[in-house]
């Protein structure tokens, strides 16, 4: 057991992927020689050479449409964009084939390989690198969505990513990168990707978040408990897509209400679809309306005002309260 | 500290070998045995009696909006000839004749063009991908392919084959860039058949060739007759060569034309004139190909006659399996999805099939 | 009044706008000389020429960027991507740039620009030619996202598109296209963004749909009247985003029931947002779950099986039916 | 019918004046007149102090990240100067020698990499685009631009700036494409400073230089001593006379090196050695043109100093301002997402303000 940050936990699934399966190889900007913008890939070229780390010209498409042809060719890449908030660039290639092969080929041609990036906010960045548009990638059939929270997450999914059949798409949230550590054990693990996790149980109402917010969710749990004597159930969801709807349902049945938390803006997000779900299946268990806390549906501000835009445990705290009162 | 022009490497050169009257270029003729060019020439046949078949299948609601190869047949076929069947090729959507050579049996283009899926399963043993529809995204595939391939060590080929039009892509440019970073076994094939639906070629780029812009990426280009099957098997036989022996990508832009309709929902009267087709009609592939065959003894009227029975054959066997496939079964999509069903699919499954049979459409 | 089909109509709202502000210039592929895939441009490379209607090499994201060059200069651009399917290769674009220049600078700049595109299924089209992705851009702040139903509504939203201050992605249905004639008022009319419309009074239940999806919503109520003397209230959103709330919580507090209808995947589509509204401003409402009639979160077959995915009158009736014997 | 080589048009060039040493060739010397030289100098030496003073602000934790401009001076005051207020720039984003000649005051990259959006809100007047992050996006705005000065036959060009690392985006391929086809009133200006973050220019692209990517697109490339403010200003305004006549577009590759590092999050000992910094700082931009400025009398020791200490002063203001800003308003999203606020959002604001409020954000 060693207790690990996020990064150096991914670090440690790409490591163990990469001496344990030649087919998988990395490619990405500055992830080789520069170790990665955040470090994620530190030492990999020193140990695994050129030929399976390899830095690219800065060109998001072409990172990813050229995994995709590694990846029908037997490899399995895993591409980094470097932040996600240049994977729009690749955009295209994502939507129009790295989800499409096997429903083309009619399972002919699959592709296994992970499109790894950094997302969120709270580092204090420039433009565009403090976004998360998990949702684009949720609402595009053929594509898994993988959201971890802590180190040992990371690195379980990481790995789970890797060996899957499919793409996955994998977004890491950069807050949680360096601000916590965790006990990863020293054998490699996987987790299922589709399962939720429930992070703490509780019986008066449901958190559901995910990446950087489930942090916010416990202490806003923990807040509840301590203030209002309230008890949270907090839901880690994972994976975005699929999603494990039956975890969520089983706990709304339980505690009749429900609160959404995450980062990316409101209008269509996987709140949304996490409200809409519980709105078609667990409506007759819901003694109050479902509430979203979440970024707004403005531009995402540069940093000096990023802070007030992010979903604190307050605003949860505040909104779980509305809905108890209700 | 001077003012001086820059040496540009590496070069572009110009190839052409049997012109469009027939005549070939005797130091340049590569004397191919008689057997590959009959093969050549009956892969070519196949293909404008193949495209003929499916305007008429258009026409009469069999399938959809086809979009056919008239025209293109020296450039597909002198290209995929080059290679072998462990080499890969990843294609745009108007390469049938590529498609025939490299194994796709005829039926394959009625069902893309008739809305199946099963049009882009690419046969067992044959390495192509399927076909990709939005413009020039495929030339990254290919590069990918052929980075693989570098990786593996092995000494295959990748070509990639785009349009005119699609050289103005993104993708185009960022395919060619990590084909030259990393001296990738692919080679980029440009059917320029002038149009990039309505847009002519002199609108596409101010470039006086397309082979140059193999320039920006530090590899040769070559503008070969892409009427010419010999000139474009050459210049592909070599680029391959080259690639095979790690000596990096080639641009091989084949200047033909498109003599028909973008698709069957396009109108030509619209952008371009009568006489210019015309013209192009005289530069026909299959015409003097067909000469210098005739010339060198490699086919006679009987043979070429031959081969058009062989070919009215397979094309009608080809409809008759199309016509008769009972496979379409519309819950596929979900097989096909994933790997594993998610638990979210199968309730979704569920539910298409509930609706599904409430409206009669599947038991 | 002219009856005209959609495609005529949105020609109309084009040659009106090219003549009374020599600012407009429409820009695209194949939109000059050949009219346009769907001619829906016809004839205006002929009466304004070749600086006012500009066919353009293959390349989106180009058609995309330079509109926004042109918009800050003082253009009021009006780009056709040929398909919403090769949108995509304008993404970075639209998420980067369109939808952020008046915050990025604080009302310094502005983009008064319009994005045009044929999206969804039901012509026997190719791969790509046939998805409905409306919800990317209902997810991205800034951008106003705007779906008309029939020829006079294609017409009156186009002209308050292209004459907004800020940029608007303008979804056309092309299964609307040549499918239906609507009489259209000789005068240029507008209709303002963000209200929907009610097509249908109606006291059992609500559907709310938009784009090809009115029709089969309208069939549906009929056949509920017919059969089950059933009153449906039909919503036609019109406006993406903004959403016209509002509208959908009126009708939703008369009728307690509610039926989403759209051609995109389920997963964080328009549909999940609406129910969300519902369930968070409404609940009190609703007498049963919110059902979603959608296509389904798998790849949109190819145009052989498109109609078995594609949601039906038929469908929409027997959810309906669902959520009214709940 | 034969096999020969593709004569390449246009030209690609390579120009350069002063030398690392200060000397100038005669014979190209565009003899500028001495104010202009001087106004060159105080640009240059304002970006390098500013720049340093940046550094300093982001080490104390009173800016974020900074991505430094030393080493490039030459490059971006040669060109901006190139041009005209009517003239419009579409910059990345390490371009804040450019500003400075352009009119943004020196407090507005404190903004910026502040984290304020105030940092992005062009001077009224001044006719640039805010900072583009995503490498290379800004080349299309740039074409736009020329684009619609093209069409409303204005005589203005737009200068288009970005990094060796941005020749390898799609953008750059389809901005230079357009540019190309339309004939376009712009000019790119690459500064290759030989590294994108960590990756060296070579493994870049495999082309010899930048300037030849012109040659995909049948224009102009010229490639410059990018530290040599004298060649770049001359290849500017060759370039930028040529657009305003309606000679279309030009590619200018500046050759030069980013002495510092990618970002103040960077750390380059991991990808390039020191060595190959220090035989970078003989060739520093300024240290060349001072030389050539002495020898010229048109600067002198005492008048250095004097522009050294104006320039000290303006920081300082440009400093006290920017910590004294009060505007800061998380609010401000809501009011500029739309020209008018939609009624959810609205009710968005509405929600946001009282949750700021009862977090004590607010009053
Ligand atoms: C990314 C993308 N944009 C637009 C289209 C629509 N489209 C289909 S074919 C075509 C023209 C392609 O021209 P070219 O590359 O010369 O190929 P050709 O059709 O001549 O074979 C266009 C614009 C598309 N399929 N993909
Ligand atoms: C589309 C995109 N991809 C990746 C990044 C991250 N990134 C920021 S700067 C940079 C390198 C740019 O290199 P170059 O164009 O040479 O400019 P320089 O930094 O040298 O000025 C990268 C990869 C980005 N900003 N945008
Ligand atoms: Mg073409
Ligand atoms: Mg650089």
């Amino acid at each position: 057991m060693a207790m690990l940050t996020m990064v150096k936990a991914l670090n440690l699934a790409l490591s163990e992927a990469l001496r344990e399966d030649a087919d998988v190889v990395l490619l990405g900007e500055d992830i080789g020689q520069d170790g990665g913008v955040f470090r994620v890939t530190e030492g990999l070229l020193e140990e695994f050479g050129h030929d399976r780390v390899i830095d690219t010209p800065v060109a998001e498409a072409a990172i990813a449409g050229a995994a995709v042809g590694m990846a029908l060719y037997g490899l399995r890449p895993v591409a980094e964009m470097q932040f996600s908030g240049f994977a729009y660039q690749a955009f295209h290639q994502v939507e129009g084939h790295v989800s499409r092969f096997r429903n083309r080929t009619r399972g002919r041609y699959s592709l296994p390989m992970v499109i790894r990036m950094p997302y969120g906010a709270g580092i204090r960045a420039i433009e565009h690198h403090s976004e998360s548009r998990e949702a684009y990638y949720a609402h595009t059939p053929g594509l898994k969505v993988v959201i971890p929270s802590t180190p040992r997450t990371a690195r379980a999914l990481l790995r789970a990513a890797i060996f899957d059949p499919d793409p996955v798409i994998f977004y890491e949230p950069k807050a949680v990168y360096r601000a916590m550590r965790e006990e990863v054990p020293d054998e490699p693990e996987a987790l299922p990707i589709g399962k939720a996790r429930i992070v703490r149980e509780g019986s008066d109402i449901t958190f559901v978040a995910y990446g950087a917010m489930v942090r916010a969710a416990e202490e806003a749990a923990d807040d509840l408990a301590d203030l209002d004597g309230v008890s949270a159930e907090v839901i880690d969801l994972l994976s975005i897509a699929p999603m494990d709807t039956a975890t969520i349902l089983n706990s709304v049945e339980k505690t009749g209400r429900l609160v959404v938390i995450h980062e990316a803006p409101r209008r269509c997000g996987v709140g949304a679809e996490v409200s809409a779900r519980v709105a078609e299946s667990g409506i007759e268990h819901l003694c109050a309306p479902i509430r979203r806390v979440t970024a707004y549906d403005v531009l995402f501000p540069y940093f000096a005002r990023e802070r007030a835009h992010l979903p604190s445990s307050d605003r949860i705290v505040g909104a779980a309260r509305e809905v108890l009162a209700f | 500290m001077p003012r001086k022009t820059v040496e540009i490497e590496p070069r572009v050169e110009y190839l052409s070998i049997l012109d469009e009257h027939g005549v070939v270029d005797a130091a340049l003729d590569p004397r191919l045995d008689g057997d590959l060019l009959a093969r050549m020439f009956r892969y070519m046949l196949a293909t404008r009696r193949l495209d003929e078949r499916l305007i008429n299948l258009q026409r009469q609601g069999r399938i959809g909006t086809y979009g056919p190869t008239r025209g293109q047949e020296a450039a597909q076929i002198g290209t995929a000839m080059s290679i072998g069947p462990e080499d890969w090729t990843a294609q745009a959507f108007r390469e049938m004749g590529m498609m025939l050579v490299r194994g796709w049996g005829m039926h394959m283009p009625m069902f893309f063009w008739g809305g199946h899926e099963e049009g882009n399963v690419v046969p067992e043993g044959v390495n192509d991908l399927p076909i990709a529809v939005p413009v020039s995204s495929q030339t990254l595939h290919g590069v990918g392919i052929a980075w693989a391939m570098k990786l593996r060590k092995t000494n295959n080929v990748c070509l990639t084959y785009l349009g005119d039009g699609g050289t103005s892509e993104g993708d185009f440019h960022e395919a060619m860039n990590f084909a030259g970073v990393y001296s990738l076994p692919v080679v980029f094939i440009v059917q320029n058949n002038q149009f990039a639906i309505s847009h002519p070629r002199r609108m596409q780029t101010r470039s006086k060739t397309l082979a140059q812009k193999a320039l920006a990426y530090g590899f040769n280009g070559i503008q070969v007759d892409g009427n010419d099957i010999l000139a474009v098997y050459v210049a592909a036989r070599e680029a391959v060569e080259k690639a095979r022996s790690g000596g990096g990508p080639t641009l091989i832009e084949c200047v033909t034309y498109r003599l028909s309709v973008h698709t069957t929902a396009d109108d030509p009267t619209k952008y371009r004139s009568e006489e210019e087709v015309r013209q192009w009609e005289k530069r026909d592939p299959l015409i003097r190909f067909k000469k210098y065959l005739m010339e060198r003894n490699v086919l006679d009227d009987a043979s070429v006659a031959g081969v058009e029975e062989d070919i009215r054959g397979q094309i009608k066997e080809a409809v008759d399996y199309y016509e008769a496939y009972e496979g379409v079964d519309p819950v596929d999509p979900f097989r096909y999805c994933l790997a594993e069903p998610s638990a979210e699919l199968v309730a979704q499954q569920r539910e298409f099939e509930a609706a599904m049979r409430a409206e009669g459409l599947m038991r």
